[in-house]
């Protein structure tokens, strides 16, 4: 179809439009309103149920056509609510009513083309044949799991026989785009689509493929997860795109590489909890009411999975007796970590009073080690969890978690009162111990920062210097470095920030003088020196003639980032690098006068 | 050099000479067999560690006189800050050179020439005066041998204090040049004889002439800037192996080694084909190629030598084709060139 | 056949023509017994092997036996024609076999007992074309049917096959061969009656490279057998027409869609792909020249709707056999969204006649508006049924008296549907109508694809209607609402009617379903699907209303609505009923009239069928 | 006194020259910790301070050894340590592999140590120099490199 | 192997295909002249001029070395005539930025070896048949399997004497250097422009030909070599004073195998063992 302007007349309205629309399209840019049933705008147009037909009074074969599929052309005259038009979509509604007089919008409808009742043979199939779910299977989804089978008013939408289809990946789009909600995969579906745990509610609730990653995100938009998607899974779909009244979906968009030159790092890659399965005798992942204390954090959250309602994974009921164990992972050289986690015990204090004001009548346990609430009024939250008794807290290790007549025994010791306990509980929430993030030890080998055997990223000196590395221009905030709870990341975050900005807000950079110079002279450019340095510090330099022309590619040391190892020196086969401070006559010299 | 006089030799006048200077406390070089299976001299006490029958040694007489490295002198700042200077002592022992080659012989005077032009060289002159030549004419040369090309023999006599003429049946007919050859003689006492008036010297062994020096140095005149030099110097690796084993060839460096407080000056061997050979301290060098190095190193043997001293720098002793790393060749060069 | 061999040139072709004509010099006898569907039926190619085994047993080898493609007149079959005397044999046996070889091979004697009597004058007629069957028929598309054998192609070329081909490929430009079938009038015999020129023309005039040509095979109106016939009997007439249409169009590629319940259709199709590739008449260069073209078969299900082109070319593309909304048509974006010219069948049959023999001489045939011939499947209450083919303009009565032989047992003539199930039916008063493409429509029928169903006085209109509604709900394809529940909802009127069940209303009932489903379905088959009840209640009004207000069947068909009685005074008591009566409700002793039992009768017409004397009466 | 008495009673007084390459961060911390801990250690060890045991060159090594060190010692951080992330990792490979070149050379592999000493081994450095010394005084002076000089080529 | 093979024809159309198709400046090869006991390198500039190509087992130089050399990379893209022990040491020249790959067409030889006697090195070489080259020759030679206690045997030998007589060895090995610096020039490896025996500020190497100097500079050379060496035995073979100058090579190349497990110039893609580290390398003899 050539690419011009047409123009066409529709209700005696004269309008200007783009060849390649149909008249449904034009007239809905006129706000003229045309009911349709069979057209989806995601969906290639049928023309089927005929319920969008007009008139068309001059300038083509006249008579009734659908608008939802006939080409908007030059010189069309068309009414859409002509007296034809009115009784041709009464007449399709009393038809349709009669077949589907249980569809809700066949009935709404009829009701407003004013539609009596017929003496016709009645049916009762909630489906009006419109294929928009065998249509978007086939042309939108791609997989054609459903189709039309049969002829004529035997006509009917169904899998291959009728039977359990594994075509169908359960995806939903013909329930989508059901009119009457005729249609529900799950009736023939052998392999529906696995539910996609909502990573930010921890796994409790599910989302789509499309959706925000948290209530809180920035930006607040949502974002597609490829694996996911339909669209990306078999090419199909793209009702998003189509849907989308901003335009704002594109496929095309990737992951992108973005490479930035910058004068600071700051490493905040946060942190992740403890694997608690590997303590079978807690139950963790065994038993669903034994659950972490993210969670149960989750849980509580009025913007959660269940809008603050705290009840048991098992059976949905509320949990009126629970038990919070501390230490999970933390404090503990065998099979755990050795440092304290530091969080636990103020979380686990908070979480008891949530608690309490979900369920009132509830008693809460806590078993703890030792309670470390160094903080600023932290110790005294504490002490009102304790005197306001939100909870009890027992000061012992817990040996087991067992199911029993539908409640998780907890055995444990008290050992303030030296004696045992097994406390039958609803549900358990384990405080699993902070560990860094996973990836976050390649990234430091990147960016040549020390981590400690936990691989907590270490600091250039515990006190002089906390949130800077040994690598110039690279500094820390939150658990990236040490287990820290909200307070102590974000001073260390605006003390990374800061200690950022002083570096890169200066005009010149200040630094030790002790670094490594390239002779150019007898630079070979082997760029041996490059695989040695520990801190990016080797640049290429081209070497031009006077006429421009490239002569050679040297190395050069970038005195910001060079911390004068020397490394690269001993490596230099050519002698080609010197550190000054330490240059090899300096060295010499030293080593001469041994001879004395 | 007064007149040459011819001895006769008998078969045991090899064991006479080594046992005799040997008893005489003087020190005896002659051709022995090297660990890698090579003919060179070496201090010998037996006459049977003396090879009698080679081509020539692998290293020519330069060593010797000019040794690769050389103490001049030796230094220690004391503790007052004195400088004490000690020069070092040269060997005054008597040496003789029981068999070389004319060749290598007649290099001597190539090296006598550089080392007494206008200032006497005193550790290469002390070295010169210890030694008696004894030299052996050649009755088999190399194929790399091109001496009569470059104006020598065979058996030539030049420089030698001895020339030595040998017989299968290890008789030996000698020609004595010098005083220091007639003491070699008398020291051989029974073993030698004069010889007969009449005796005539053995024809000197067929050598091909290669190239004709003339041409090449007239070639040499006109050709400094020429595509020759670059396109025969492509395969040269830039080592110093022919001129470290040529005889004639004798440049060196002077290097102080010190530590702390104390040092000694050196003479080493240097080499044109060096890179740095001519590098100067502003990093500009006047040879900046390989092509320039090896047109300085024939330029100077061909063309500036002769100039200076009216010899060419070059006896044909064949070493340096011989043991070039690459094959390069000498004579094709010089063949070439004289083809131009 | 002569060994294949590529033609190079047209002359090439006319020398093959000349050879093979001169070949058959000698063979001047042949026998040529119908092969066609009917007459197979009825035993003709036992006939066709037992010749061939008489012929070698009486060392008759320069005899030919062919096996030939309808003949049309497919009541009297099996028919066997002997040349050249075009001797018209009807109703051969097999036991007929060593008589004819024997009496009219050797001895050129006619054996009268096989000849055609003619039922008016009873005189025997010894040639085809006295039998008045076709005496009134002219035959183009059927030229060669019953002449040639469909499965060799130098039949056809003998019969100055292809020379219409040679000639629009080497005289003519594609211009110029759309040209002449403009002129010549030639219109779609597929019932539509679209100019066939101008949809070339169309076809033509849109931009691409790549575009098709599609022979729509896809006979699918009950009791028609015309374009079964022709790609039978003469597959390459087809060939030939649709490779002269995509010469003119600028097609590469051409599709036959034939639907698979037609297998001699496809075998021969077949044969003839094949040997028309070999000889070059398919292919790259056709007969030298720059044009490529090839055909495919494509078997359809045999679903009535895909004789509609959108959802034809659906099936070809292997989708469902659905309509789509035009526009765009076919011309413009059809065969995989490509420009594609569908014909159908006899179309394609009647282009290289025109090309051969010229617009002038085509357009010579028919009425103002419509050209050269139709091929009517004439069948129902009449006593030649058959295949005919008249000039445009031949008037009904004609076909039906004059062809047909007018009705059996001398009934009364009630009307003659046209144009398939979706036609209309035409009342006795409109007989003198001449048929053509708008005259049968302005009478509430349609030319469709040429069937011609005759009904006597004992056939009611409206289960006539409901009977044809039937057959469209079944091939509805169901994808629009208005036709697949209105026409389902006029059926299920209908039935109520012919039930007894019908009320006050149902009549305007059905006139608005009809009007809704004319105007507002997706495809033609929709749009026409309420003619056979617009029409009976345009000419046959007085019947529904019967059945609704008397609940009478005027016709003594609609079983609810009729009672079988025995005119004592016709009945002579034969006792043929009461022997047939499956219920034994008749009863009665012979010679005395009999009666019927009201409470034991079905209903089930038998006797009302049987009773040579109308005795049995339906009231 | 006789030559022989003179070189017996040298060698009784005799103090081997050690000379240590000690990285900044780790070692040169170490030793000094020693020394503010007050922990002796014998003065054979004359110190270099280097940025990092991977700024030591082999050839640093045997320079040392042509000036007269009877032993050397390279000295850095513990692996993983490294202030400069992988200068030991570095300084390790090559040095190692050096010592074995040396020791197919003929030279006594003993004569030459790599240790690691943390800022925080005050104790471990002050050991490890009695140590070494101890054993360098065992060995006596290192005179097959002493000597070498006398064997010059003729 | 004689001159005028097939390899020799082969090669000979290899160069003249790519010498007037001017895909490459020159063409590196080996020649020699009537009466030469061993091949000499030459340069081709002109399709007419490959006569002078030969292949056979005198063909000992390793022709990589020409490749650092200014005057031929002036002279624009280089073909050059690699056996599979010299491909090693082009895969380090790769590595180490000396040539750059597009620069270079390399003209492979299937080699079986040089030398009659055959040259020890051919005896346990591992790549008769040259891979990655853009351009091979010759039928491809059966390649027999080396087993690593082949490899460093000339090492092994001296390694197996006690350490004094090592010290002797080697001390009398290395006093008879002449500092003629053949094997370093020799080397296709030694590309520096500044050797280190030339810096003198401070002076790392000392120059003069005494033992200790000597002994520094091979110390030097073989530490400069780890990782490096290809094995192709150039050092040795030029070296006037017959120094067996291979061994502390191969010790090297035994040292950075067994410890490392390196081996050098395989591969253009390698890292050298002396420019990483792993954490898990040995600490066995560090206190």
């Amino acid at each position: 179809m050539t690419e011009k302007t047409i123009k066409l007349t529709i209700d005696n309205q004269e309008v200007q439009t783009e060849a390649g629309q149909t008249i449904l399209d034009v007239a809905k840019s006129l706000s003229i309103e045309i009911p349709t049933l069979c057209y989806h705008p995601a969906v290639p147009s049928a023309g089927a149920c005929r319920i969008c037909v007009v008139e068309i009074t001059a300038g083509a074969r006249g008579g009734l056509v659908p608008a939802c599929s006939y080409p908007a052309q030059d010189g069309l005259e068309i009414q859409t609510d002509s007296e034809r038009v009115r009784q041709s979509r009464k007449m399709t509604l009393q038809l349709l009513l009669a077949r589907s007089p249980g569809a809700k919008i066949i009935r709404e409808m009829a009701e407003q083309y004013g539609c009596e009742e017929l003496p016709l043979e009645r049916k009762d199939d909630d489906c009006i044949m419109c294929g928009l779910c065998v249509r978007v299977c086939q042309q939108i989804i791609g997989t054609a799991a459903v189709c039309f089978a049969g002829r004529g008013p035997d006509r009917e939408v169904s899998t291959p026989y009728k039977l359990l289809s594994d075509v169908c990946i359960g995806c939903g789009a013909c329930a989508f785009v059901c009119p009457t909600g005729a249609i529900d995969p799950a009736e023939f579906c052998s392999n529906p689509l696995e539910k996609i745990a909502n990573e930010f509610n921890c796994g409790i609730d599910n989302r789509t493929p499309v959706h925000i990653p948290f209530p809180q995100a920035v930006p607040n938009k949502p974002v597609l997860d490829r694996d996911n998607c339909i669209h990306f899974r078999t090419g199909g779909c793209g009702v998003c795109k189509e849907t989308c009244p901003a335009g704002a979906i594109d496929y095309e968009m990737e992951d992108q590489v973005v490479e930035e030159d910058v004068g600071a790092i700051i490493v905040a890659t946060g942190y992740k909890l403890f694997d608690t399965k590997v303590f079978e005798e807690y139950g963790y992942g065994k038993y669903p009411d034994v659950v972490s204390s993210l969670e149960f954090e989750r849980m509580v959250s009025a913007s959660g999975p269940t809008d603050g309602q705290l009840y048991r994974p098992s059976d949905g009921k509320e949990p009126k007796t629970i038990v919070f164990l501390q230490c999970i992972g933390s404090r503990r050289e065998k099979g755990g970590v050795p440092y304290c986690s530091k969080i636990c015990c103020m979380y686990t204090a908070k979480h008891t009073i949530l608690y309490k004001h979900k369920v009132h009548d509830g008693q809460a346990f806590v078993f703890y080690m030792d309670i470390r609430s160094a903080g600023k009024n932290y110790e005294e939250f504490v002490r009102r969890v304790l005197t306001e008794k939100m909870a009890t807290y027992l000061r012992g290790r817990v040996s087991k978690v067992f199911p029993r007549n539908g409640k998780l025994v907890v055995r444990g010791a008290d050992t303030l009162s030296g004696g045992q306990v097994e406390i039958s509980a609803d549900m358990v929430v384990l405080a699993p111990a902070m560990q860094p993030s996973p990836g976050v030890q390649e990234l430091a080998q990147k960016l040549r920062v020390g981590y400690d055997q936990h691989g907590f990223l270490l600091e250039a000196h515990p006190k002089l210097r906390p949130v800077e590395t040994n690598t110039a221009g690279i500094f820390l905030a939150g658990a990236c470095h040490s287990p820290q709870d909200i307070p102590d990341c974000v001073a260390q975050a605006s003390a990374a920030a800061s200690k950022a900005l002083g570096l890169v807000s200066h005009k010149q950079l200040t630094r030790e003088p002790t670094i490594g110079v390239v002779n150019e002279l007898s630079c070979n450019g082997c760029f041996e020196c490059e695989n040695v340095c520990a801190y990016k510090a080797i640049e290429h330099k081209e070497l031009r003639d006077r006429a421009g022309n490239l002569t050679a590619i040297l190395a050069h040391i970038n005195e910001g980032l060079c911390q004068g190892c020397g490394a690269c020196a001993v490596t230099c086969r050519s002698k080609s690098i010197e550190v000054q401070g330490y240059r090899d006559d300096q060295m010499f010299a030293e080593i001469n006068a041994i001879g004395r | 050099m007064g007149e040459q006089k011819l001895y006769q030799a008998s078969a045991n006048w090899l064991k006479s000479a080594v046992d005799a200077l040997c008893a005489a406390g003087v020190e005896v070089l002659a051709p022995t067999q090297t660990d890698s299976g090579k003919v060179d001299l070496a201090r010998v006490t037996s006459s049977e560690q003396v090879i009698g029958s080679y081509a020539n040694t692998a290293f020519p007489l330069k060593r010797l006189f000019l040794p690769m490295s050389e103490v001049l002198l030796k230094y220690e700042k004391g503790e007052n800050g004195d400088v004490d200077l000690e020069p070092e002592s040269a060997e005054a022992k008597e040496l003789v050179i029981l068999g070389c080659r004319p060749c290598d012989v007649a290099a001597l005077g190539m090296l006598d020439k550089v080392f007494q032009w206008d200032y006497s060289d005193v550790a290469y002159q002390q070295k010169r005066d210890r030694t008696t030549v004894v030299s052996l004419a050649c009755t088999e040369p190399s194929p790399e041998c091109f001496c009569t090309s470059v104006g020598g023999s065979p058996q030539g006599s030049e420089q030698s204090d001895v020339l030595v003429f040998g017989n299968a049946d290890n008789t030996a007919l000698m020609q004595v040049n010098t005083a220091k050859g007639e003491k070699f003689i008398e020291r051989l006492a029974d073993a030698v004889t004069p010889a007969p008036e009449g005796t005539k010297l053995p024809e000197p062994a067929e050598l091909e002439r290669k190239f004709n020096p003339q041409k090449v140095k007239g070639w040499l005149d006109d050709n400094f800037e020429s595509d020759f030099w670059v396109e025969n110097s492509l395969g040269c690796l830039g080592c110093g192996t022919c001129s470290y084993l040529c005889p004639t060839c004798h440049c060196f460096d002077i290097v102080d080694e010190a530590s702390w407080n104390r040092g000694q000056r050196r003479r080493n061997w240097d080499c044109c084909s060096f890179s740095q050979f001519t590098l100067h301290a502003s990093g500009h060098n006047p040879r900046p190629n390989q092509a320039a190095r090896y047109r300085q190193r024939l330029m100077h043997k061909f063309k500036y030598f002769p100039e200076r001293f009216g010899l060419l720098a070059c006896v044909g002793c064949g070493r340096c084709l011989k043991n070039c790393a690459v094959g390069q060749n000498l004579i094709a060069d010089l063949a070439d060139i004289e083809s131009r | 056949m002569t060994v294949a061999t590529r033609l190079a040139n047209a002359g090439d072709l006319a020398s093959l023509r000349r050879k093979i004509l001169a070949d058959r010099e000698s063979t001047k006898i042949a026998i040529s017994v119908c092969a066609g569907t009917g007459c197979r039926a009825q035993g003709s190619m036992e006939l066709f092997e037992e010749f061939q085994r008489e012929l070698q047993n009486q060392d008759l080898t320069d005899v030919e036996v062919r096996a030939t493609g309808c003949h049309g007149f497919c009541e009297q079959g099996p028919l066997v024609v002997i040349f050249p005397r075009k001797i018209f044999y009807r109703g051969v046996k097999v036991k007929d076999v060593c008589r004819v070889v024997e009496k009219t091979i050797r001895n050129d004697e006619v054996i009268d007992s096989l000849l055609f009597k003619d039922p008016a004058t009873k005189k025997k007629c010894l040639l085809e074309n006295e039998v008045p069957f076709y005496a009134k028929q002219q035959r183009i598309v059927f030229r060669n049917n019953g002449k040639i054998d469909p499965t060799e192609i130098d039949d056809y070329i003998a019969a100055d096959g292809y020379a219409a081909l040679a000639k629009a490929l080497t005289e003519m430009s594609a211009e110029q061969v759309i040209g002449e079938v403009s002129q010549a009038g030639l219109r779609g015999r597929g019932g539509g009656g679209f100019p066939t020129g101008r949809k070339w023309d169309i076809c033509r005039s849109q931009p691409g490279d790549e575009k098709y040509v599609i022979c729509n095979g896809d006979e699918g109106d009950p009791g028609a057998f015309m374009d079964r016939s022709i790609m039978e009997g003469d597959p390459n007439s087809v060939l030939e027409g649709m490779t002269i249409g995509a010469y003119a169009i600028g097609a590469s590629k051409g599709y036959v869609y034939v639907r698979a319940e037609y297998p001699l259709a496809v075998t021969n199709l077949l044969i003839a792909l094949e040997q028309s590739r070999s000889l070059g008449l398919l292919g790259e260069n056709i007969l030298g020249s720059d044009f490529s073209f090839d055909v495919e078969i494509v078997r359809g299900a045999g679903a009535f709707v895909c004789g509609e082109e959108t959802a034809l070319i659906a099936s070809v593309q292997g989708d469902i056999g659905s309509p789509q909304q035009r526009p765009p048509y076919p011309a413009q974006a059809g065969l995989w969204g490509k420009p594609t010219n569908i014909n159908n069948v006899e179309t394609w049959a009647n282009v290289p006649v025109i090309i051969d023999k010229g617009s002038k001489w085509f357009a010579g045939m028919g009425t103002e508006h419509s050209k050269g011939t139709k091929v009517f499947s004439l069948v129902g209450k009449v006593l030649n049924t058959g295949l005919v083919e008249v000039p445009m303009g031949t008037t009904l009565r004609e076909i039906v008296y004059d062809i047909g032989g007018g009705i059996p047992k001398k009934r009364k003539f009630k009307a003659v549907q046209t144009g398939g199930p979706s036609g209309g039916c035409i009342p006795e008063s409109l007989l003198d109508l001449p048929v053509d493409f708008e005259k049968l429509t302005e009478a509430g029928g349609m030319m469709g694809s040429g069937g011609l169903i005759v009904m006597d006085e004992r056939t009611c209109m409206v289960d006539v209607a409901k009977y044809f509604l039937a057959f469209l709900v079944d091939e509805s394809c169901g994808k629009c609402s208005p036709c697949r529940e209105g026409v389902m909802q006029m059926h299920s009127v209908l039935c109520r009617i012919v039930e007894g069940r019908g009320r006050e209303g149902d009549i305007e009932l059905l006139e608005q379903l009809a009007a809704y489903v004319k105007e507002s379905s997706l495809c033609q088959l929709g749009g026409t699907s309420p003619n056979p009840v617009l029409s009976t209640l345009r000419h046959f009004r007085n019947e529904y209303e019967a059945h609704i207000k008397d609940k009478k069947c005027p016709a003594g068909v609609c079983k609810a609505l009729v009672q079988f009685e025995v005119d004592a005074e016709l009945c002579k008591g034969c006792g043929l009923c009461l022997r047939d009566c499956p219920t034994e409700a008749v009863i009665g002793e012979k010679k005395q009239p009999h009666k019927i039992d009201s409470e034991l009768c079905i209903k089930c017409g038998l006797c009302y069928e049987d009773c040579p004397f109308d005795a049995v009466v339906a009231k | 006194m006789s030559k022989e008495q003179q070189n017996k009673s040298e060698k009784s007084q005799w103090q081997p020259r050690i000379v240590a390459f000690l990285c900044n961060w780790c070692s040169y911390a170490g030793a000094d910790l020693a020394g503010m801990s007050r922990r002796g250690y014998p003065a054979a060890i004359k110190v270099i301070r280097v940025p990092c045991s991977g700024k030591v060159d082999p050839m640093f090594v045997l320079k040392s050894f042509e000036r007269g060190a009877d032993m050397v010692l390279v000295s850095g951080c513990h692996p993983g340590d490294c202030h400069y992330a992988s200068g030991n990792y570095h300084a390790r490979r090559k040095l190692l592999a050096f010592r074995e070149l040396l020791d197919f050379l003929g030279i006594d592999q003993r004569r030459f140590k790599i240790s690691w000493v943390s800022a925080a081994e005050g104790a471990k450095w002050s050991s490890l120099v009695k140590e070494i010394t101890a054993e360098a005084q065992a060995l006596g002076p290192f005179e097959t490199f002493a000597t070498m000089l006398q064997g010059e080529p003729s | 192997m004689s001159a005028n093979g097939t390899i020799t024809q082969a090669l000979r159309e290899a160069a003249a295909q790519m010498l007037s198709d001017k895909k490459v400046g020159v063409v590196i090869g080996y020649g020699r002249d009537e009466g030469q006991e061993f091949s000499t390198p030459v340069f081709l500039r002109k399709a007419e001029e490959v006569e002078r190509l030969v292949f056979d087992d005198l063909c000992f130089g390793n022709l990589a070395v020409y490749l650092s050399r200014p005057a031929i990379r002036k002279m624009g893209k280089t073909g050059i005539v690699v056996k599979g022990c010299d491909l090693r040491a082009v895969n380090v020249l790769l590595r180490e930025n000396v040539i750059k790959r597009e620069d270079v067409l390399l003209i492979g030889v299937h080699c079986g070896g040089l030398g009659e006697p055959r040259l020890p090195k051919c005896l346990v070489c591992e790549v008769h048949s040259p891979t990655g080259c853009d351009v091979v020759v010759g039928e491809a030679i059966e390649q027999p399997e080396v087993k690593a206690e082949q490899r460093y045997t000339k090492a092994d030998e001296i390694e197996a004497k006690p350490v004094e007589q090592r010290w002797e060895f080697w001390q009398k090995q290395l006093s008879k250097c002449i500092r003629c610096y053949a094997c370093r020039q020799v080397c296709p490896l030694c590309y520096c422009k500044r050797c280190i025996i030339e810096k003198n500020t401070p002076q790392w190497v000392e120059t003069s030909p005494h033992v200790r100097g000597n002994l520094a500079w091979h110390v030097a050379r073989a530490l400069h070599l780890t990782g490096r060496c290809v094995g192709c035995g150039e050092c040795e073979r030029v070296c006037p004073m017959d120094i067996p100058l291979g061994a502390i090579n191969q010790k090297m190349a035994k040292v950075v195998d067994e410890r490392f497990g390196f081996r050098s110039g395989f591969s253009a893609e390698d890292e050298a063992p002396f420019t990483t580290f792993s954490t898990e390398d040995s600490e066995e003899g560090i206190l």
